[in-house]
C-alpha cells in the first residue's frame, strides 16, 4: 500500500479520466437500458450528435462557448482562493451592459458594436462580481454566501428591468427590442458554410482568446502570481507585500468579467435580444467545467467542449429517440459530473497497482513490499 | 400591522423555516465534520421524491417518510463514498448529486408515474395532518395567550415540531456527547482524532448518515406535509439557503434556528408584502419585496456578523499516510 | 487507572529490561527508504535520546512505534512482546504515547476536552469530563504539570500546549512516552520545566524516548542516545560516554562548529529606528506597548523574551504587515507607512527584508515550486519581468543561484517546497531574503527545528551579513541563539522592552528573569537554579 | 406528420403545454395518426428544433409559448412549404397562423362566480410569472368580480419573477394561506404548475380555488369553484386536424374567445353543486353580453395596465 507511486503524467491526465469517463457512459447506459432503448444507439447519436455533422458540432461549440466563460470565471476566482458561486447571476446581468450597447450602436457596424458590447457586458459582470469581492474583502462576508444571494438578487433585479424597462410595449414576452444587424456578432456560419444554422458565433474567439488571456494572467504575470500566492496562503501573501483586499475584489471583478462574456454569446450572437433566463444555469455548469478542468485553461476547454457535447448531444437523443426525455440528458450529464469529477480517484489504486507491474524496478519494489506485508 | 396578520406572518415563518432549518441541521453534521455538503439539495429533493412516491403507492405517510430517509441516507452514502473514501472534491460530489437529484427524480417519475415526473396527488393517510395540539381550542378564546396558542403554536405538520427538537437535540449531541466532542474534533482537525485512535472515516461517514437522516425528514417535509406529492425540482434552491444560513450561523444549532426563522419570517413577509404601498414612492416593484431576503442577508452579514471561520479541516479529504 | 485501557497493556511490567525493541524495521515512502534495518532497544524507566539530521528518518521511526504509520518490515516487542502494532490506539493500549512535532491539539477546545477526546468513558461527556477533571488534579500534582483545564488551547502557550500534550499520553496510562522535538518551541523556562517533568516520569518509572536536535539537552537529560543518519542507525551509547563534538559527527559525518566565531561588532549610523510603537494583535488586544530602540548598521540587536509577549506583532509591525496603532518605524529615517495591506511591500522597497519566524505559515507557499518562493515578496521586481508580465526563466535562475550559494538540499528547483525539509526550507527563505543585499535584516527564530549543521549555516550566514555592515533584528526564544549572535540584547515583556543586556556579560540567569519580568530595570539577580541546570 | 414543441415548462406542466399535449394525444387517438413532439431545455433550441422537424417533413408545426415570435420569425421563411401554428403570439409570415386565447374574457366570466361565491367580500388571484399574459388574466378577472360586486375587495399575487414561478406549488400555497389568513376566500391560481399548492391551500383551510387552462376541478373536488378553460388542447387538435392542409390551413391571426369556445368556464360532476342556478344564470347572463359587446372587459394588452 504504502509503496504506490503516483502514476505516470499521462496516465494522470488521459487515461484515468478516460476510464473514468467510460464509466458514466456505462452507467448512462443502464439508464437508458431501463426505458427499453439500445444504449450503445445512444451514445452513437450523442457523438454523431455533437460531433458528427457540422450543424450539429457547431451547437456543441456553441454551449461550450457558454461554459469556457463560466468556467474560466469559476477558475480565475478558485486560483486567488475563492469560490465563486455567482457566475449566473453575473452572467445574466451582464446582458444589461450587452444590450444597451448593442441597441445603441445596431445601425452601426459590428466591430464597433462588439468590442464596446464587451467591454459593457464585462463592466457590469464584473461589478456584479466586485461587491461580493468588497463585501468579503471589506467586510469579511463570505464570498460563497454572497454570491449565491446576489444570484437571486439579479434573478429579481433582471426580471424587473426586462419587463419593466428593456421591454418595448408592443411584445408580449417579456423581452426585450431586437437587434439589428449592426449590433449582432457575426455567425460563424457567415464564414463556413459547414456550420450550417448552428448559432455558434464570433463569440468563440473571445473564448479561446480569454482561455489564453486567463493561462497568461495566472501563470505569467506578476497580478496572477500574487493571486495564486493569495489562494494557497493569505498569510504568506501578506507577508510577501500583496494587498489580499485588492487582490479579492480585482480577482472577483475579472472572474464576473469572464461570466459577463455569457452576455456577448447569447444576446448578440444567439438571440439578438434579451430573454429572461437566457444563462440557463451555464454559470452552474461552469463550477463543475472549473473543477473538472482542475482550473486549468486546457482542462476547462475539454471539460466546456465535454459538457458542450453532451448538451448538443442530449438534443440529438431526444429527435433521434423520443422516448429519451430531457431528465435523462441531465442525468447522464450528473454521472459524468460523479465518475470524472467527484469519484476520479475510483479507479487510481488499481491503475497504480497495475502500472508497478510494468517497469522491472518497480516490479521489484512491488514485490518486495508484498512479501514484507507477509512478513509483518 | 394588525395581531392577527402578526399571528399569520409568523405561523408563516414556522412552516417556511422548518426545511430550511431541517437541511441547515443536515449540514452542520456533515460541515463540523469536516465534509463541505452542497448537495443537501440534491439529497432533500430525493427524499421528496422517495417520500411522495412510496406515500402514493402504499397511502402512508410513515412508510413516505421512511423511504425519503432512506433514499436521502442511500444518496449521503453515495456522495460519502466519494467525498471520503475516494478523497473526492467535496464541492464537485455535491453539484453532482444535485444534478443527479434534478434528472432522475423527474425521470423516475415519470417512467413510473407518467405524470411527467410528479407523483400521483397523496390522499388521506399519504400525507402528514396539521396536528392540532391539546387545549388549543378551549383555549383559543383566551386573548393574546389563546391565539398564540392555538393558531402560531398547535396546528401545525409533526415535521415542524420534529425539526424545532432537533435544535437542542443536536446542540446536546455536539456539546454534550462523547460523539458531539468527537465529531467537532474531527472537523478542526482530524489528525489529532487519528492519533487519538479514532477512525477519521468512521467518524465522518456517521456525520454524513446523519446529515442523510435530516436531508430525509427536509425533503419529506416538501412532498408529504407542505405539499401534497412530488412535483419537480420543489426544493427550489431552498438547499442553497439552508447552506447560507449554516455560514450565517456559524455553525451552531441554536443560531442556526435563529437564522432559519429570520430567512423564513422574511419569506413570509415577502409573500404578505407584494402589494405593499410605500408612502412617497408608490407601490414597490414586486420584484424588489422578492429580492427582500437576499439583500437583507448580505446587509446582514456585512453588517453584524462578520467573517464566519469554519470547521478547519473543511473541505479537505483526510489522507492518512501509511 | 484508566478504565479504556485492555488487558494487553503491561499491567504489571517485568521490574527490570527493555521497554522497546525494535528489529529491522523498514519504511520506504516511494522511492525514500526513510528507515534501513532500524535497531532500537530502549532500557525501561530511563531516558532515551535519539538525534539525526533534518530527514534522518526519526519522526518516521517513532510514528512506526506509535502505530501512525505501518513498517514495511520489521519486529517491534514491548516489555518483550511481539506486537503487529497496527494503529494510534494499538500503541496506546501497549502503554506507548507519543506527543508529535506538530501538536496534534484540537485549537478551539478547552484543556479538559482535549484530553478526554478519545478516551471517554461513556455516551455522555460530563462524567468523562468530571473524571478528567479529578485524574487531571492527580497528574498534575504526580508530575508538576499545572494547566488550567478550561482554558482554550488556543489561547495557551505552546510550552502549556505540550503539557497538555504529555497529560494526554498519561491520561491514557501511557508507559513509554515518545517526544519529538519538544523543546523546538519552547523557552528556555518551559524547557527547563518540560525536563523537571521527564525527570518525575523517569522517577515514576516511565520510559521515555526523546528526539532533538539541541545536544545540550542530550547531555543534560538522557541515559543514553542514538544517532540516526541517513535512514539508518549509526550507534547507540551511553549519555556519559560521549560528547557532544562526538554526537555531532556522527550525526552529519564531518566536524561540526559548535560555536559561533565572529569579531567584534562595527556599528554605523541608524538603519532601522522603532519608536513609541504601540501594536494590536487580530482580536485587538494590545501586544506591543509603547516600543522604542533603534538598530544600527553592521550590528545585530537579539530580542530575547519568551514567546507570546508581543515579538510576533513587533517583527510583523516592523516589516509592514501589520499597522501600528501609535508610533513609528524609521528605515533609514524614513517613516515607514503601514496603511493598508501591503505595508510589506513598501518595507521592501525602503530596503528591509524580513526572515519570519513561522516559514511555513507566512514565508512560504509549500504547494508551490521551489523556483516560485525564491521571488516571494519580490515578485513585483523587474529582475523577474518588464512591466505586468513574470520573466519564468529569470526566476528560475535566481532560484538556481540561492540554491547553489545556499546549499539546499535537494538542488531542485522544480521541487514541491513542501517536499524539502525544514532545514532547507528555512535555507529557501534565508536565501531569498539575505539575497536582495537589503539594508536592514529582520529574522525570527530563524533556526526553530533545524539540525545543527544547517543551524551552523545558518548562524555563518547571519554574521557575513552584519559584518557587511547590515543592520540585523534577531528576534529568538533561543536564549543560546540570542547571546551567541546579538551584539545587543533587548529583552521584551509584556509587550514591552524591559532591559538591555550586553552578551558578553549577561548570565543566562539574568536573561531568565528579565524574560520573567523579574527585575524590570536593572537585571542583577543571581543566576537561577534551573537556568544552571542545564547549561553544559 | 404533424409535430408539436413544447416550451420551457415541459409537456407535463398540468396546465398549459400539457394541455397542447393532450390537444395532440386526442388527435392521435381519433384518426391514429402519428406526430412528433419534444421538450425544450433552453431557449437557444428553439430555432434548432423548428429547423430539425421542418427539415424531416413535419407538417404543420405547433409551439406553445409567448417566447416563440423571434425564432419562428427566422425559420418560417426558410421553410415556405411548411405551416407553422403558433399558440400565444403574434408571427406575421405568410405560413404562419397565430392563435391568441381572450384570456380576459374567460378570466372575466370566473371572475364573476368567484364574486358570487364569495362570502367574505374578498377574492384573490394567484399568477405565476409576473409578465405581460398574466396580468391579462389578472384585469379580466377582476372585471369579472367588479361586475357582480363593485365593493368587492381584490387580492394580486404572483408566485415569481422567473419562469421557475410556473413550478412552484410550495411559494403559491403561502401566498394563498396568506390571502385566506387576510380574508379571501375564493383564489384564482393562473400559475401553471404552481396552482397545485394553491388548490391543496384553499381545500386545506376549506376555501374555494379556480383552475386554469385545463379543466382542474377534479384535481380537489368541491374546493375547485370553476376552471378557466383555455382550449389550447382543441387548438392543437384542430391544426394538427387543418394545418397541415394548404387548402384548409389559415394563415394569420386568429382570436379564440368566448364566442368559439376559446375560453370559457367549466362545470362537471365535481363542481356542480357548487355553481348555483342563480350563478349560472348570471354568468351566462355575463357571457353572452361580452359576446355581444355590451358588456365590456378591459384587455390589459391595449394599454399595458388594468384601470379598476
Ligand atoms: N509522508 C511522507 N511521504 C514521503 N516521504 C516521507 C514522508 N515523511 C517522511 N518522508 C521521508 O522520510 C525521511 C525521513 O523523514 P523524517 O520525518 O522521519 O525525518 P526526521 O529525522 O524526523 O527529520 P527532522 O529532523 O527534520 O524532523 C525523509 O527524508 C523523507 O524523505
Ligand atoms: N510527502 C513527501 N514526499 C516525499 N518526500 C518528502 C515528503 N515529505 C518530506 N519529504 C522529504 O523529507 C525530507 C525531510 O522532511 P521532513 O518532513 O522530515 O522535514 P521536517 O520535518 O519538515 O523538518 P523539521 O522537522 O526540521 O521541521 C526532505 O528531504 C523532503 O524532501
Ligand atoms: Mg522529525
Ligand atoms: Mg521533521
Amino acid at each position: 500500500m504504502s509503496a504506490s507511486r503516483p502514476l505516470p503524467r499521462w496516465a494522470d491526465i488521459v487515461l484515468l479520466p478516460a476510464i473514468n469517463l467510460f464509466m458514466a457512459f456505462l452507467v448512462s447506459g443502464l439508464v437508458v437500458l431501463m426505458i427499453g432503448e439500445n444504449p450503445l444507439e445512444a451514445i452513437t447519436v450523442i457523438i454523431y450528435g455533437a460531433f458528427g455533422y457540422g450543424d450539429g458540432f457547431g451547437y456543441t461549440l456553441y454551449y461550450a462557448t457558454n461554459f469556457i466563460f463560466t468556467g474560466l470565471a469559476v477558475a480565475v476566482a478558485a486560483h486567488a482562493g475563492l469560490f465563486n458561486i455567482g457566475g449566473d447571476g453575473q452572467a445574466y446581468v451582464a446582458g444589461l451592459g450587452a444590450i444597451v450597447v448593442a441597441l445603441a450602436l445596431d445601425q452601426t457596424h459590428w466591430l464597433i458594436a462588439m468590442p464596446l458590447a464587451v467591454l459593457a457586458a464585462g463592466a457590469v459582470g464584473g461589478f456584479w462580481a466586485f461587491v461580493p469581492g468588497w463585501l468579503q474583502a471589506k467586510r469579511g462576508s463570505h464570498v460563497v454566501i454572497t454570491t449565491i444571494m446576489f444570484n437571486f438578487i439579479a434573478a429579481a433585479l433582471m426580471v424587473y428591468m426586462v419587463n419593466r424597462v428593456l421591454k418595448p410595449a408592443t411584445t408580449m414576452a417579456p423581452e426585450s427590442e431586437t437587434i439589428d444587424i449592426g449590433g449582432r456578432v457575426p455567425q460563424l456560419r457567415q464564414f463556413f458554410s459547414f456550420f450550417g444554422y448552428s448559432p455558434v458565433n464570433l463569440s468563440i474567439v473571445i473564448a479561446v482568446l480569454a482561455l489564453i488571456g486567463v493561462y497568461i494572467l495566472v501563470w505569467h504575470t506578476k497580478f496572477g502570481y500574487a493571486m495564486r500566492v493569495l489562494g494557497k496562503n493569505p498569510t504568506a501573501s501578506r507577508y510577501a507585500g500583496i494587498s489580499n483586499s485588492r487582490m479579492i475584489m480585482i480577482t472577483m471583478t475579472i472572474s464576473g468579467a469572464l461570466a459577463g462574456m455569457v452576455a456577448i454569446n447569447e444576446v448578440m450572437g444567439v438571440q439578438n435580444r434579451l430573454v429572461l433566463d437566457y444563462v440557463a444555469g451555464a454559470g452552474f455548469v461552469g463550477i463543475a467545467v472549473a473543477l473538472m478542468g482542475r482550473n486549468h485553461p486546457v482542462g476547462i476547454a475539454l471539460a466546456a467542449l465535454l459538457f458542450g457535447a453532451l448538451y448538443q448531444g442530449g438534443q440529438e437523443l431526444q429527435f433521434v429517440i423520443p422516448a429519451v426525455t430531457r431528465e435523462m440528458i441531465v442525468v447522464i450529464q450528473a454521472l459524468v459530473i460523479l465518475f470524472t469529477g467527484a469519484m476520479e480517484g475510483l479507479f487510481r489504486p488499481a491503475l497504480e497497482r497495475s502500472f508497478m507491474l510494468f517497469t522491472p524496478e518497480q516490479k521489484a519494489e512491488a514485490i518486495a513490499v508484498s512479501s514484507a506485508k507477509t512478513e509483518g | 400591522m394588525d395581531f392577527a396578520i402578526m399571528l399569520s406572518v409568523l405561523d408563516a415563518t414556522l412552516r417556511l423555516s422548518t426545511p430550511l432549518l431541517l437541511a441547515c441541521l443536515a449540514g452542520l453534521y456533515s460541515e463540523r465534520a469536516g465534509v463541505f455538503d452542497i448537495g443537501l439539495e440534491g439529497k432533500m429533493l430525493f427524499a421528496a421524491f422517495g417520500a411522495a412516491a412510496v406515500a402514493a403507492v402504499t397511502g402512508s405517510m410513515w412508510l413516505g417518510l421512511l423511504a425519503g430517509i432512506s433514499v436521502s441516507v442511500t444518496t449521503a452514502l453515495l456522495q460519502g463514498v466519494a467525498a471520503i473514501s475516494l478523497k473526492g472534491n467535496q464541492l464537485i460530489a455535491g453539484v453532482a448529486i444535485n444534478m443527479l437529484a434534478a434528472g432522475l427524480t423527474t425521470f423516475l417519475g415519470q417512467t413510473w408515474f407518467h405524470q411527467g415526473g410528479r407523483t400521483p396527488p397523496l390522499g388521506e393517510g399519504g400525507r402528514f395532518p396539521q396536528i392540532t395540539l391539546p387545549f388549543a381550542d378551549e383555549l383559543a378564546g383566551v386573548p393574546i395567550i389563546g391565539p398564540i396558542y392555538a393558531e402560531l403554536i398547535s396546528g401545525h405538520y409533526i415535521l415542524v415540531y420534529i425539526a424545532f427538537l432537533a435544535v437542542p437535540i443536536t446542540a446536546f449531541v455536539l456539546y454534550r456527547t462523547r460523539f458531539g466532542l468527537r465529531l467537532r474534533a474531527v472537523g478542526e482537525n482530524p489528525k489529532a482524532v487519528d492519533t487519538a485512535g479514532i477512525s477519521v472515516v468512521a467518524l465522518r461517514y456517521q456525520a454524513v448518515l446523519i446529515t442523510g437522516v435530516l436531508c430525509g425528514f427536509a425533503g419529506a417535509y416538501f412532498s408529504i406535509a407542505q405539499g401534497s406529492g412530488f412535483g419537480n425540482n420543489m426544493t427550489a434552491g431552498k438547499g442553497f439557503i439552508a447552506l447560507a444560513a449554516l455560514i450565517f450561523a456559524k455553525w451552531k444549532p441554536v443560531p442556526a434556528m435563529f437564522t432559519c426563522l429570520l430567512f423564513g419570517f422574511l419569506d413570509a413577509l415577502q409573500i404578505r408584502l407584494q402589494n405593499f404601498e410605500l408612502p412617497v414612492i408608490g407601490v414597490v416593484p414586486v420584484q424588489a419585496i422578492q429580492a427582500l431576503p437576499y439583500v437583507l442577508t448580505v446587509v446582514l452579514l456585512a453588517g453584524f456578523i462578520g467573517k464566519a471561520v469554519g470547521p478547519k479541516a473543511g473541505g479537505v479529504p483526510y489522507t492518512k499516510e501509511r | 487507572m484508566n478504565p479504556q485501557r485492555p488487558e494487553t497493556a503491561a499491567a504489571s511490567p517485568p521490574p527490570s529490561g527493555w521497554a522497546i525493541e525494535l528489529e529491522k524495521i523498514n519504511k520506504r515512502f516511494g522511492a525514500v527508504h526513510a528507515n534501513k534495518d532500524i535497531d532500537l532497544a530502549v532500557q525501561r524507566g530511563t531516558i532515551h535520546g535519539i538525534v539525526g539530521e533534518n530527514g534522518a528518518g526519526k519522526s518516521t521511526l517513532m510514528s512506526i512505534l506509535y502505530g501512525f504509520y505501518t513498517a514495511d518490515s520489521g519486529v517491534i516487542r514491548v516489555n518483550g512482546v511481539e506486537h503487529a502494532i497496527t494503529d494510534s490506539r494499538h500503541a496506546l493500549a501497549l502503554g506507548i504515547g507519543m506527543v508529535h512535532q506538530h501538536f496534534m491539539l484540537v485549537d478551539n477546545f478547552s484543556v479538559l476536552e482535549n484530553i478526554v477526546l478519545g478516551a471517554e468513558d461513556s455516551g455522555f461527556l460530563a462524567p468523562s469530563l468530571a473524571r478528567g477533571r479529578t485524574e487531571l488534579k492527580r497528574l498534575a500534582a504526580e508530575y508538576n504539570l499545572d494547566v488550567d483545564p478550561d482554558a482554550l488551547i488556543e489561547d495557551i502557550s505552546v510550552g502549556q500546549q505540550q503539557r497538555v500534550e504529555i497529560l494526554k499520553a498519561l491520561y491514557r496510562g501511557a508507559e513509554t512516552l515518545i517526544l519529538d522535538e519538544p523543546t523546538g518551541v519552547l523557552t528556555p523556562k518551559e524547557a527547563d520545566d518540560l525536563f523537571r517533568v521527564l525527570r518525575t516520569l523517569r522517577e515514576q518509572g516511565k520510559t521515555v524516548i526523546l528526539i532533538t536536535h539541541k545536544l545540550r539537552e542530550i547531555m543534560a537529560i538522557t541515559d543514553s542516545v542514538s544517532v540516526m543518519r541517513q535512514g539508518q542507525m549509526v550507534a547507540t551509547v551511553k549519555t556519559a560516554e560521549t560528547s557532544p563534538e562526538a554526537l555531532a559527527e556522527l550525526m552529519v559525518g564531518r566536524h561540526v562548529l559548535l560555536r559561533v566565531e565572529k569579531g567584534p561588532s562595527n556599528p554605523g549610523k541608524t538603519m532601522l529606528e522603532v519608536q513609541n510603537l504601540v501594536v494590536a494583535d487580530d482580536m485587538g488586544i494590545v501586544r506591543v506597548k509603547n516600543v522604542s530602540f533603534s538598530v544600527r548598521a553592521g550590528e545585530i540587536v537579539g530580542i530575547a523574551g519568551v514567546s507570546g509577549n508581543g515579538q510576533s506583532e513587533l517583527l510583523e509591525s516592523i516589516s509592514g504587515m501589520r499597522d501600528q496603532r501609535r508610533g513609528d518605524v524609521l528605515l533609514s529615517g524614513n517613516p515607514l507607512s503601514l496603511k493598508g495591506d501591503d505595508g510589506a511591500a513598501r518595507a521592501r522597497t525602503a530596503g528591509l527584508a524580513h526572515v519570519p519566524e513561522d516559514r511555513l505559515r507566512m514565508g512560504l507557499v509549500t504547494s508551490f515550486q521551489e523556483w516560485e518562493n525564491a521571488i516571494l515578496g519580490y515578485q513585483n521586481s523587474p529582475d523577474y519581468g518588464a512591466g505586468p508580465f513574470l520573466d519564468i526563466g529569470a526566476a528560475k535562475r535566481k532560484a538556481a543561484e540561492h540554491i547553489e550559494t545556499f546549499d539546499v538540499r535537494p538542488a531542485d528547483i522544480n521541487l514541491k517546497t513542501a517536499l524539502f525539509s525544514g532545514g532547507n526550507q528555512q535555507k529557501i527563505v534565508l536565501a531569498r531574503e539575505m539575497d536582495r543585499n537589503p539594508d536592514v535584516l529582520v529574522v525570527g527564530q530563524p533556526t526553530r527545528g533545524v539540525d545543527i549543521g544547517a543551524i551552523e549555516f545558518i548562524h555563518n550566514q547571519i554574521i557575513k551579513m552584519r559584518d557587511a555592515g547590515k543592520a540585523i533584528l534577531l528576534v529568538s526564544v533561543e536564549l543560546d541563539e540570542i547571546r551567541s549572535l546579538a551584539d545587543r540584547i533587548l529583552v521584551m515583556f509584556d509587550g514591552e522592552i524591559v532591559g538591555e543586556a550586553d552578551p558578553a556579560t549577561a548570565t543566562e540567569g539574568e536573561l531568565g528573569l528579565m524574560m520573567a519580568g523579574i527585575g524590570k530595570d536593572h537585571a542583577a539577580a543571581p543566576a537561577s537554579k534551573n537556568g544552571q541546570e542545564i547549561s553544559s | 406528420d404533424p409535430a408539436v414543441i413544447y416550451d420551457l415548462g415541459g409537456k407535463f406542466d398540468k396546465s398549459f403545454n400539457e394541455a397542447a399535449y393532450n390537444g395532440a394525444e386526442a388527435w392521435k387517438a381519433e384518426t391514429g395518426g402519428n406526430y412528433l413532439d419534444l421538450e425544450l431545455q433552453n431557449d437557444a433550441q428553439r430555432e434548432q428544433a423548428l429547423r430539425r422537424f421542418a427539415g424531416q417533413g413535419a407538417n404543420p408545426i405547433v409551439m406553445a409559448g409567448f417566447s416563440w415570435a423571434a425564432a419562428l420569425d427566422a425559420v418560417a421563411p426558410e421553410f415556405p412549404d411548411t405551416n407553422f401554428v403558433v399558440i400565444d403570439t403574434v408571427v406575421e409570415q405568410p405560413n404562419v397562423q397565430s392563435i391568441m386565447f381572450d384570456e380576459h374574457t374567460g378570466s372575466f366570466l370566473v371572475g364573476a362566480l368567484a364574486a358570487m361565491q364569495s362570502g367574505s367580500g374578498k377574492v384573490g388571484f394567484i399568477g405565476g410569472m409576473d409578465v405581460p399574459l398574466i396580468h391579462r388574466f389578472y384585469c379580466g378577472y377582476a372585471y369579472g368580480a367588479r361586475a357582480v360586486n363593485p365593493e368587492i375587495g381584490l387580492t394580486e399575487n404572483y408566485t415569481g419573477t422567473t419562469p421557475a414561478a410556473w413550478n412552484d406549488p410550495v411559494t403559491a400555497g403561502e401566498l394563498a394561506k396568506a390571502q385566506i389568513d387576510s380574508g379571501v376566500d375564493v383564489i384564482f391560481a393562473a400559475a401553471g404548475g404552481s396552482g397545485m399548492g394553491v388548490l391543496q391551500a384553499a381545500k386545506d383551510a376549506g376555501k374555494y380555488s379556480i383552475g386554469v387552462d385545463s379543466n382542474q376541478n377534479h384535481l380537489q373536488p368541491g374546493s375547485v369553484l370553476t376552471s378557466m378553460l383555455k382550449r389550447v388542447d382543441t387548438a392543437v387538435h384542430t391544426a394538427f386536424l387543418e394545418a397541415g392542409d394548404d387548402a384548409t390551413f389559415k394563415p394569420g391571426r386568429i382570436d379564440l374567445g368566448l364566442a368559439d369556445g376559446g375560453v370559457d368556464y367549466a362545470v362537471d360532476d365535481n363542481n356542480a353543486a357548487l355553481i348555483t342556478d342563480e350563478m349560472k344564470a348570471k354568468v351566462e347572463e355575463l357571457k353572452a353580453g361580452v359576446i355581444a359587446g355590451t358588456v365590456e372587459v378591459h384587455d390589459y394588452y391595449t394599454d399595458n395596465a388594468c384601470p379598476l
